[in-house]
Formats: C-alpha cells, structure tokens, sequence
C-alpha cells in the first residue's frame, strides 16, 4: 500500500541526531557531506536499497531517526569499504554504517535478519571463544530463516565431505578468562 | 630628558567599548611612566580622531604617540602618516592591539579590560624607548619581466609594452600561447581561442617594446624591488631563430616520431592527441609565436645514433643546428610579473576512472585537442576506432572537490564541461550525459549558457560518477563504456552505457611551483598555488615587493578573470616603474662594529644573503637595501652585537615586562 | 582556579595576522595569552622566554610560519633549530619544558589560534604557577644565547 | 628482500574449519620459504564484521586479547584472513589512536591479567609476498611453473580496504606480480576488487548470488581459468554458490577458486595433499591437471 505523503513537521525530527552520530570515533566527518553519490555509486548493494548511503546521511542531517534506525537498508552494507575510499570528503562511510547499526539495535524495535546474524555470531563467540561455523549457521537459520536453512543444506554437505564442516566446536582453552574479559567490555560499552 | 607619550585609546564604536571599560583604562593609563597625555575617542582612524593626535603633538610637544585600537597591520600606516603630518618621526608611534586580539575574542568583559591594561602597558613601555628612522628610497628599474606566456602573460606583457615600457616576457615552452593556444572554443560565448588569441600572440612578436625570450627558464633571482636581476637560461632549440622561415619543410620530411603513430586503417590515437606536427622537428602549434621548431632529444634519431640529419638536409636557409649550445643571459628589471599557469591533475591517480586502460576515456585537454580544427582529426571528434561517437559522459569534478585530490574547485571545468557538450551535439548529435555534483554558473552569462544546454537536450545527471567500466551485464551495454553513478535526483543507481568518456580533471599549481615560489621568495598555499598578500585588497601583489602575480598560478580562474587579473598586474608594475623610486623596509637591522667578532655565523643565517663579511675590517656588514629586518640574525649573534631597529633587545624586553606585570 | 599569565610571541606575517583573523571572525578564547609581535619567529631570542619567566609569566608561547612557509623564507627553520637548547636550558633552572610551546600558525588559521591558545592555557593551569621571579630577582640573562 | 626468520601466526577461525587449506598452504608456503610459523597461544576469534556490528567496544577487546597474547612474544601478527586481517587491524589502530579506547580495553583485560600496549603490527599473508619477499624472490623458489594457466586474481575488499598499505584500494595489481612470478598468465577484470557478497549471502542470499554472478561472469568473459583469493570468506562464497548463481541466472561458469598460496605452493613444488588442493567445491583437477 502506498504511504500517504505529508508535510514533514520539524517538531517531528530530531534535530540532535546528527552530532549523536557524529560523536562516535570516525563519525564526525558527516557533516561535511555534498550528496554527490560517489558513495552509493561505488555501493555493490545500493541498488537495492530504498534509502542509499547518500540518502541514510542526509537523513543521519535532517534528523529522521527513526525512519534511519528502521530502514533494512543499513544491514544492507557488506562492509566492502568502496565508498569509504572514494569519499571525496573523507567520510568514513562504512564506519557510519557500523554506527547505525548499533544504533538500531540498541533504539529501534524492528530486528532485521543481519541483526539475528550478529547476535547469533556473538553467541557463538561468547561461548567458545571462537566461531563455530556450523553451530552459527544453524542458530542464525534456525531463528532467522529457516527455510534458509533447507535451501542451503546439500551445500553444507558438500562442505562437510570435504572436511569443511567440522561438527566438533574449536574451543579456546582458557574460556573463563575470556569470558571475564568479555563480561568485563561490556559493561565499559560507550 | 624623559620621554612624553601620548596615549591614545579609541573605542571603534562599540567594537572595543562594548567589551572594554574605557574610563577604567584611561585611568591607568595616566598612572603608566612617561604618559603625559591620555585621550579616547569614538573613532581614533577618523579625521577627527586623527586631528586630536596631531594638535597634541604641536601643542603637547609630545615626542612618542601610543594608538590603542585595532591591529597595527590595520592602521599603523594611518596613524604613522597622522604623526609625520605634525612633524613627529613616523616611527615613534607604537599601537596596542586591543580590538582583534582582545575585544573581539574575549567572552568577559573584567578580563577584557585587564587584558587591554596590559597590552596597553607593554605598548607604553616599548614606545618610551622608540628610535627615530631614517626613510629610505631606492630607485626602481622602468623594465619588467613577465614569466610565462600563457594568455596572463601575453596580456601583461602587451599592457606594459603598450605604455612604453620594455618587457622581457620569458616563457618555458618553445612557444607562447600557454594553454589558451590549445584550445578550440571559449565558453559562454564559444568564439573560437585561436581566433581571439593569435592576434595577440603576434603582436607580441612583433612588439618594439617586448622581447621575446622563448623556450628559456629563469634560473636564479637576486636583488629587491626596483633592482631585480635574473639569470635566464635560453635553452637550445637546434634550429637558428634568425634563419628559419617557418616553412615547415624540415617536420613533413622528419622520419622520426614524437608521438604514436596511427597504425592501419587507426585514423585516431588518443593517447597521441597533439596540435602541432607529430615529428621529432616539431611547433606545438602551427601558430606558434616564434614560428620556429625545435628538436625533440627523445625521439630525434640524430641525438640517439648521431645519423639522419634530413631536416639538416630539407631546410632552405640551412637553420638546422644540432650542435646549437644553451645561452645564458642576465637581465636587469625593476619588477617581475608571474604568470606561469597550471597544469592539469593526473587523472591516473583515479583507476576508477580507467583511464589508460580504456582508450575512449578523454581528459579535457585531449578531448580540446580532438576538437580542435588544426589537431589531428581536423576538428571531428571520433572514437579510437576513428567513428563518430553514438553517446558521450562528461564526468565533472574529477580530482576537484575531493579531499583526497584538491579539496577547492576547479571554477571553470562546469562551464568547460556545457561547452564540450555543446560541441559534441553540434559536430555529432550524440547523446550527452553529464554527469555533475553542483552546476556552478556563477560568470556573466554562464547562467544563460547552462540555460542553452538544458534546452538542446543534453542528460544532466546529478551525481559523481563513480567508476567507469567496460564490463557489460546488460545486452544494451555491450561493447561500450559504462558509467556507474548514484543519480541522486532519482534516488537510483545508474548504469549509463557511452561510446567516449571526458573526464573533467582539475587545475593543479604546476609541478615546479615550489622551485619558483624558492627561486622568487613567493609564498605558496599549501594547495601549491602562490599566495598574493592580501586576498581582497591585494590580490596581484605578494610578500616580495614587485613581484606580481596573475592567472591560474595564483588559483584556478577562466580566461575572463585571467586577462583581467593580468592587466591588474601590469598596472601595478606600471606604477612602480611610473614612480621610479620606492620607500623600504627602515626597520634593518645594524652591526655595532665595536662588538662583531667577525665570526661570521650571520652571513649565512641571513636569507637575503643581506650580511657581507669585509675582509679588511674583519666584521660583517649590513647590506641596508638586502635586509627586509626579519631579525633572525639579531637573535642568533652570539655577542649581541646585530640590533634590529624597531625591536632592539631594549624594546621587545621592555614590552615583554610590560605585558607581563 | 588558577589563570596562568602567558607570554605570545607573534611573528608578524602568518601568527600575528592569524590572531588578528581570529578577531575578525568574533572566535572567543582563554584571555590569558598576551600577545607580543615581532617581525619573524627567527627574531626570537631565547633570552626573550627565560625573562619572561623572570617577569612572572607561567608559559610562553611562540608562533610563526609553518615551515616552508616563512615570510623571509626561512627564519622559522631557525627557531626550530634554538628550541631544543632552550628546552635544556629551562630544564636546568628546574622550569618544565611543558611551559613552553612552539607552534605554527598561518595566516588563515584564526581557529588554530583559539585552538593553541586554549590548549596553551589549559597544559600551563595544570602546571600551575611558576613563581620564577621571586627566586632569579638578581640573575641577568642578558648574556644567554 | 627476504622474509623475516620467524612470524607469529594468528590462523582466525574460518582457517581451523572451512578453510583448512588456506591454514595448510600458508604454512607449507612459508616453512618452504624458509619462515618459521609460530601460532599465537590460546587466540580467540577477532570478532569480525558481525560483532564489530553491534558491540564494537567488545569487539574491540577481544581482539585486543589476541594481540595482548602475540606482544609477549613478537611484534608481526600474521593474519592470513582478511577480515581477521582487517578486524585486528582497526581494533589496533583504535586502540593506538583513541587513549580512551585503550584504557577501556586494558580495563576488560585486566580481568583476565592481560594489558596490551599497542606494539604489534598486524600483516596479512599477501603482505608478506609483496612487502617482505618480493616477487622477484620469489620467482627463486618456483620449480613447477604453472605455464599458460590463466589466473585470476581476486582480492576481494578488506585486504586492500580501507587500509592501502598492500596495494592500491582501487586497482591493486601486486597478485597478478606473484602470479606471474609462479609462471602463470594472471588476466585483467574489471570486478577484481569488488565485493563478491559473501557478508550478506546468509541473511539477504538473492542480492549475494547476483554480486556472485557479476563477478564471475566477468572472471570468464575475460578468460579466467581459475581464480584465486587471499580471503576465506571471499572464496566460500565463491566456490560454494557460483553453481546456485548460475543456475539462476541460466549461465555456465565452473571456474575453481583457490587459495592463492595454493597455487604459489604448487608452482613451487609442494605436494598438492599438503596445500588441501582438492578440498574446493568447483574441483580445480582438470584446470590444474598438468600440475598437479
């Protein structure tokens, strides 16, 4: 269904949201950004998004938070780093992505599918200490898509035929320490 | 007998009194050693303002006057020219900058007041022990230089000629016309360059009061304003100036390439565009002023094996000479005009792009080259494969804009940009896309031009191109250029397919601008580009008195602003050579000849080569008319024996002491 | 809190003039630096800074060309060449380099001034106050190079 | 130029599961180059893209503890996975640049009496080809050169972004030098530095299929016999899907990708079974049959 267009009210937008990013190391660039494009031009993705990086930025400016923190669009970035190179005023683009990502998980109630990705990931990681790929793929595509994981089930066998899939978890040794230190990072978070 | 100062605090509107307490500076004013007057006013630099300092002069008998306002680099000239007017040595003024460096920046007003106080007491202090100067003159050559003969030179050099002055106008290539020659069209009124110039570049040639001085180079710089003398290096050309006609028989017999040679049924080497003929005997243009060739080293098969010789053999006046030997010249000017252009950025830094991998791929230059009636394709404008384009990009901002290039913009590549764009639609009716991130079309008329071309239907495009390929996904892009951009007007990522790409590259200060800013004593931005001293009111001069600057060395322009900027130029080293003396720099510094040891440790600190060791008396010596006072010197002798007048020992501690207190 | 007094010694041509632009563009800083102009940093004698400290100054800064930027093409180069003696020197009268400061400075930047100046102010409030007069009353410099 | 006598080896997860023989065929390579590897004690993962994505100071910390662990013994960490190399590598540069960052890490680290100081300098595999070794020297060690294989080269994203320190972010070429070196015949393409989607194939896999088209449509169309790769990830996904990509898209590719210290193995003689060739999906037998 169509989305009635409005008049954008300024009491609508959050006119701090742009120093709330540019606050975060490698975000402070932002707001010299001239919306040339060069950034979602060189975008692998873009060009399936409704709101390119171009566009997020400019959003990031004006102050639609939510519209920003909501949009599937920033689980969309494959951190390739094309735009972060090319910027012609430096924005460090990809890093900005990062940010909203963190953002998002941490306002926005709509949890997209990279997001399951991440949370399984870090799991798997807490608790081992490394990744465990076929115990991340099976928590992700179980909770995320499972049908996902049917698709992609002759491909893990082929994996695992040739010793590619290991079913055994590679487990650091000293996982308490880590798990100390990690208990320890989160609390020092922002 | 003590001295009596004047002090006088000017309240600049509300500008220092806003922020300031007058009356409470005043009265500590009065309590300072040696005041014996203190007087505020409104607006110190007006007449009346001036006047009360004059009148106490006469009638106060005062023999030092302290202005507290704004910066000295403001008004000391006023105040100066006010004390000499009453009859008190210009150098006995002394200003407390207490606008700029304390009202404006400070948030509280307490502090501010006690910040003017102490400002005000060191100025007090360092006034008491002010020297009277002596004015100095030195007379001024009436010839000038002008380096580089790119249309600012060219201009310059005709402006001061014109007036009856001589000009030495010395240029690097071996033919003047700089890149204006290179052209085809001129925006917004696309009459034609060469039609607009050549004109021009003969009546340089031909000019009783100019001398060419052509494929030569200025080596070294020594002197000052008025008093100028370089050494010029006039490189060999191998063919006798004085002989040669110009026929052009030597270059159409001239077995040896310069350039690529079009192989087969290839009627168009891009990488090779060249207007003038593609030899090893060669002009850059068939225009060239002087219309005489030289020899290319690289590629003359004489210099490699030591045979050929058939331009020797072909010449009718017998003006070919390999053996011909650089001759150095010295020559004596008053001024110096600077004009010595740009060059373009070197788009390979941005592989993006592809250029050198895709032969299509154009930077502006060689796109002028194609299109130009005397270049290779007779002014057409083809492909590699020597047929027209269906489709052409122009891409903006290549290397302009971009922090990791040059961050400033390039000012004339949008208007260069419509232009081509015109072109191609008239010579081709091929499809344009252009491709831009802001159509700057500030210029008389340019607004007009952009007008024109968005009604003949050229694509614009807002939005950086961000890379040009040749790997097409889609049927309709086989065998073409594809152009991949965000067009942010749309909100969509566009693949544009083209059969020829112009990539718009910025105007960069040349490669041997920080040799020549070295060689002149200019100072450069750290864009590379010189500096001139002030970026409104002093635009064409520099911190080296009578040196000039105009055209595209100073910062990207268009041909417009840069004629104008020359004739600016010319009237400035005009008034000079008009004036035929100047005042400089009093404030020199001195040796006391009873303490130099002649250790000689200045002689070479000093930049201006200003301190001469004399042999006889075994003590150095200060060349008054070298020294620009900058002081190093006084610093760094080690028995105190170099004082700079105006800020001796004496006068910068007490004001330190006073500042201080 | 403490305000430190600071001596600013301004070469004419990049510093002074960068100063003066911090003033056109209204940019407000710590009113502890007093700023004094030579014609180029090179002019700098370190006998300048040590009485300043003997004055009561709690830090000195000095600013000029950037290098390669020089009015009179190199004096900074000569500044910069002094510096590390004079950091010694004041080491040896127990003054701590900290409270002494070179920076470059062009014509352009009047936020850097506001920028080195506050930062300035800062470095020397931790410090504190030197209180060197109290204890050198009798000393002369004037033969220090 | 030469390698250094001993590396610290940081081998990441992806190098102890599915790419085992990447692990393999770096070891052999460098202990045959006459470097000795020595693996970091008890590492844990660097934390990759998906948790710098949402918990980047943990992030941060985590991979601090493995450079923490390689300070006490060397100062060059050798990642030979790209998104090891990069989240290292910016957790490091972080650290070294941001005294907040640091002192947060060394907080968390003190729980597991860890500091780390910011010494280590971390490299990635393809690093030391170009930087310590050199092609020319390398060229030394061939004894089977791989003559007329068509190679291509692809480097994916984070070897040579955001970071330029191997080679140029835009149109790196430095492979193509090692290729040349093992006497094969590397082939230009225009997607050589592109992303191949192998970051979003789990969670949005139509968009990553059709990168992995693009890619390798363009690998064939320019000749590629073969391509190899300096990244785990890159070669997962081009390995295990470019056969979904193809169908999909009603093309034909089977191209094999390799490691590219597989084939620099290979070239210089080292017995395929130690460099895990046979391991990749798209069998690379009948490309590299003369070889083998």
């Amino acid at each position: 269904m169509r989305k009635q267009p409005d008049i954008q009210r300024e009491g609508h937008m959050d006119l701090g949201f742009v120093d709330e990013v540019a606050a975060i190391p490698g975000g402070e660039k932002i707001v010299d950004c001239i919306q040339c494009g060069t950034c979602s031009g060189s975008c692998p993705t873009s060009f399936l998004m409704e709101d390119s990086p171009r566009s997020l930025i400019y959003k990031v400016r004006a102050g639609l938070k939510k519209e920003v923190l909501q949009s599937p669009d920033i689980w969309l970035c494959t951190s390739c780093y094309l735009c972060y190179v090319r910027c012609p005023k430096n924005i460090k683009v990809t890093d900005i992505m990062y940010a909203l990502k963190r953002l998002s998980c941490k306002d926005s109630p709509i949890q997209r599918k990279g997001y399951h990705l991440a949370k399984s990931f870090m799991k798997v990681v807490n608790k081992y200490g490394r990744n465990q790929e076929t115990e991340l793929l099976l928590r992700f595509f179980l909770r995320a898509n499972p049908i996902g994981l049917i698709r992609n089930a002759f491909i893990g066998l082929n994996l695992f035929i040739r010793g590619r899939m290991p079913i055994f978890p590679n487990k650091i040794k000293q996982r308490k320490q880590f798990r100390a230190i990690v208990a320890r990072a989160e609390t020092l978070s922002n | 007998m003590s001295p009596k100062i004047g002090v006088y605090i000017c309240h600049c509107g509300t500008n220092i009194a806003g922020k300031v307490a007058i009356d409470e500076v005043v009265e500590f004013a009065k309590k300072l050693p040696n005041v014996v007057m203190v007087r505020d006013y409104k607006f110190m630099c007006s007449e009346p303002g001036q006047n009360l300092i004059k009148d106490d002069i006469k009638k106060e008998k005062l023999d030092r006057v302290v202005v507290a306002s704004c910066s000295p680099l403001m008004h000391e000239k006023t105040f100066r020219t006010a004390c000499e007017t009453a009859g008190l040595n210009k150098y006995l003024l002394h200003m407390a900058n207490i606008r700029e460096h304390c009202s404006w920046v400070t948030e509280e007003n307490a502090s501010a007041t006690e910040k003017a106080k102490a400002l005000l007491r060191g100025a007090v202090a360092k006034a008491a022990l002010l020297e009277p100067l002596e004015k100095k003159e030195v007379k001024i050559h009436p010839h000038v230089m002008v380096i580089g003969g790119g249309i600012a030179g060219i201009q310059a050099a005709l402006d001061i000629a014109d007036s009856g002055r001589k000009v030495y106008l010395v240029e690097k290539e071996p033919s003047i016309g700089g890149h204006m020659s290179q052209f085809d069209k001129t925006f917004p009124t696309l009459d034609c360059a060469a039609c607009i110039l050549t004109p021009k570049m003969v009546q340089v040639g031909q000019h009783p009061n100019i001398e060419l001085l052509s494929y030569s180079e200025v080596e070294k710089l020594d002197g000052y304003v008025g008093n100028f003398k370089a050494t010029v290096r006039m490189k060999s050309r191998y063919v006798n100036e004085e002989k040669c006609t110009g026929c052009g028989d030597c270059w159409n017999k001239c077995p040896a390439w310069r350039v690529e040679k079009p192989k087969g049924d290839k009627k168009v080497v891009h990488d090779a565009l060249t207007l003038g003929p593609p030899k090893a005997i060669y002009m850059p243009t068939l225009q060239a002023i002087p219309a005489v060739p030289v020899i290319d080293k690289e590629s003359c098969i004489y210099f490699k094996n030591g045979k050929c010789q058939i331009c020797v053999k072909s010449c009718p006046t017998g003006a070919v000479d390999h053996k011909m030997v650089d001759v150095v010249r010295e020559i004596e000017v008053g001024s110096i005009i600077v004009a010595t252009g740009y060059k373009l950025f070197d788009v390979t830094k941005m592989p993006q792009y592809g250029y050198g991998r895709y032969p299509n791929v154009l930077t502006g230059l060689e796109f002028e080259h194609l299109n130009c009636a005397s270049g290779p394709t007779g002014g057409a404008v083809l492909m590699e494969n020597g047929q027209p384009p269906k489709s052409i990009a122009i891409l903006h901002c290549i290397g302009s804009r971009d922090k990791n290039y040059h961050e400033y913009c390039s000012r004339v590549c949008c208007m260069y940009a419509l232009k081509f764009a015109h072109l191609v639609k008239e010579k081709t009716g091929a499809e344009v896309y252009d491709f831009y991130i802001d159509m700057r079309s500030f210029g008389k008329g340019f607004e007009e031009f952009y007008n024109r071309l968005l009604e003949e239907g050229v694509r614009f495009i807002r939005g950086k191109a961000a890379q040009i390929s040749n790997e097409a996904i889609y049927p309709e892009e086989e065998g073409k250029l594809i152009v991949r951009c965000d067009d942010t007007l749309l909100g969509r990522v566009r693949r544009v397919p083209v059969d020829m790409v112009v990539l718009c590259s910025a105007i960069e200060a040349t490669g041997d601008s920080q040799d020549m800013s070295r060689l002149l004593g200019l100072c450069h931005s750290k864009d590379g580009f010189f500096a001139e001293k002030h970026p409104k009111l002093a635009p064409v001069s520099t911190a080296t008195d009578g040196i000039f600057i105009a055209g595209c060395c100073q910062s990207p322009k268009d041909i417009p602003d840069t004629v104008a900027q020359a004739s600016g130029a010319a009237a400035q080293a005009m008034m000079l050579a008009a004036r035929g003396a100047i005042e400089v720099e009093s404030a020199t510094a001195l040796i006391d000849e009873d303490r130099c040891t002649g250790c000689r440790i200045c002689n070479d600190l000093c930049p201006y080569h200003a301190i001469d060791f004399i042999a006889d008396d075994k003590l150095s010596k200060v060349n008054e008319a070298l020294c620009k006072g900058c002081g190093t010197c006084v610093a760094a002798c080690p028995c105190s024996a170099i004082a700079a007048r105006q800020f001796n020992d004496a006068q910068v501690l007490a004001e330190i002491e006073g500042v201080l207190q | 809190m403490f305000e430190p007094k600071i001596l600013g010694i301004f070469c004419n041509w990049c510093s002074y003039t960068g100063a003066d632009l911090a003033g056109t563009a209204r940019i407000k800083y710590a009113p502890n630096v007093r700023i004094v102009r030579v014609m180029c940093s090179g002019r700098v004698d370190n006998n300048f800074v040590l009485k300043a400290f003997q004055e009561g100054a709690d830090g000195v800064l000095v600013a000029g060309c950037h290098p390669g930027d020089c009015h009179y093409i190199e004096g900074n180069y000569k500044t910069m060449g002094r510096v590390p003696i004079l950091k010694e020197m004041l080491k040896q009268f127990g003054i701590e380099p900290e409270r002494f400061r070179l920076e470059w400075i062009s014509a352009s930047e009047g936020d850097r001034v506001a920028e080195v100046i506050n930062s300035m102010t800062e470095q020397v409030r931790k410090l504190g106050p030197l209180n060197w007069k109290s204890t050198t009353d009798t000393k002369d410099f004037s033969h220090v190079r | 130029m030469a390698l250094q006598k001993e590396y610290l080896y940081y081998p990441g997860c992806s190098l102890h599961s599915s790419a085992t023989a990447y692990d393999d065929s770096s070891r052999a390579v460098l202990s045959a180059l006459g470097s000795k590897v020595v693996e970091i004690d008890d590492w844990n993962c660097c934390g990759a893209t998906a948790y710098m994505a949402i918990k980047e100071m943990t992030a941060f910390t985590i991979s601090a503890r493995n450079l923490a662990i390689a300070e006490k013994k060397g100062d060059h960490v050798v990642a030979p996975c790209s998104g090891c190399y990069v989240g290292l590598s910016k957790a490091n540069n972080y650290i070294k640049e941001f005294p907040e960052v640091q002192k947060k890490v060394n907080t968390a680290l003190a729980e597991g009496g860890l500091s780390y100081n910011g010494t280590v300098h971390v490299r990635h595999v393809m690093d030391l080809f170009v930087h310590d070794l050199g092609a020319d020297e390398l060229k030394k060690f061939i004894k089977k050169p791989l003559k007329d294989l068509k190679v291509g080269c692809y480097y994916g994203c984070q070897i040579v972004r955001p970071k330029n320190e191997i080679d140029s972010p835009e149109y790196p070429t430095t492979m193509e030098k090692l290729m040349e070196a093992c006497g094969a015949t590397p082939i230009d393409f225009v997607m050589k530095a592109f992303c191949c989607g192998g970051a979003i194939l789990g969670t949005e896999e139509a968009i990553g299929v059709r990168l992995i088209k693009n890619l390798m449509q363009s690998a064939k169309k320019n000749g590629a016999e073969i391509l190899v790769t300096p990244c785990p990830l890159c070669q997962m996904n081009l390995d295990a899907y470019q056969r979904r990509a193809a169908k999909k898209y009603g093309m034909k590719f089977d191209i094999p990708v390799l490691y590219f210290t597989q084939l620099i193995g290979l070239a210089m003689g080292i017995a395929p079974k130690k460099l895990g060739i046979g391991k990749e999906i798209v069998s690379a037998k009948s490309v590299l049959k003369q070889f083998l």
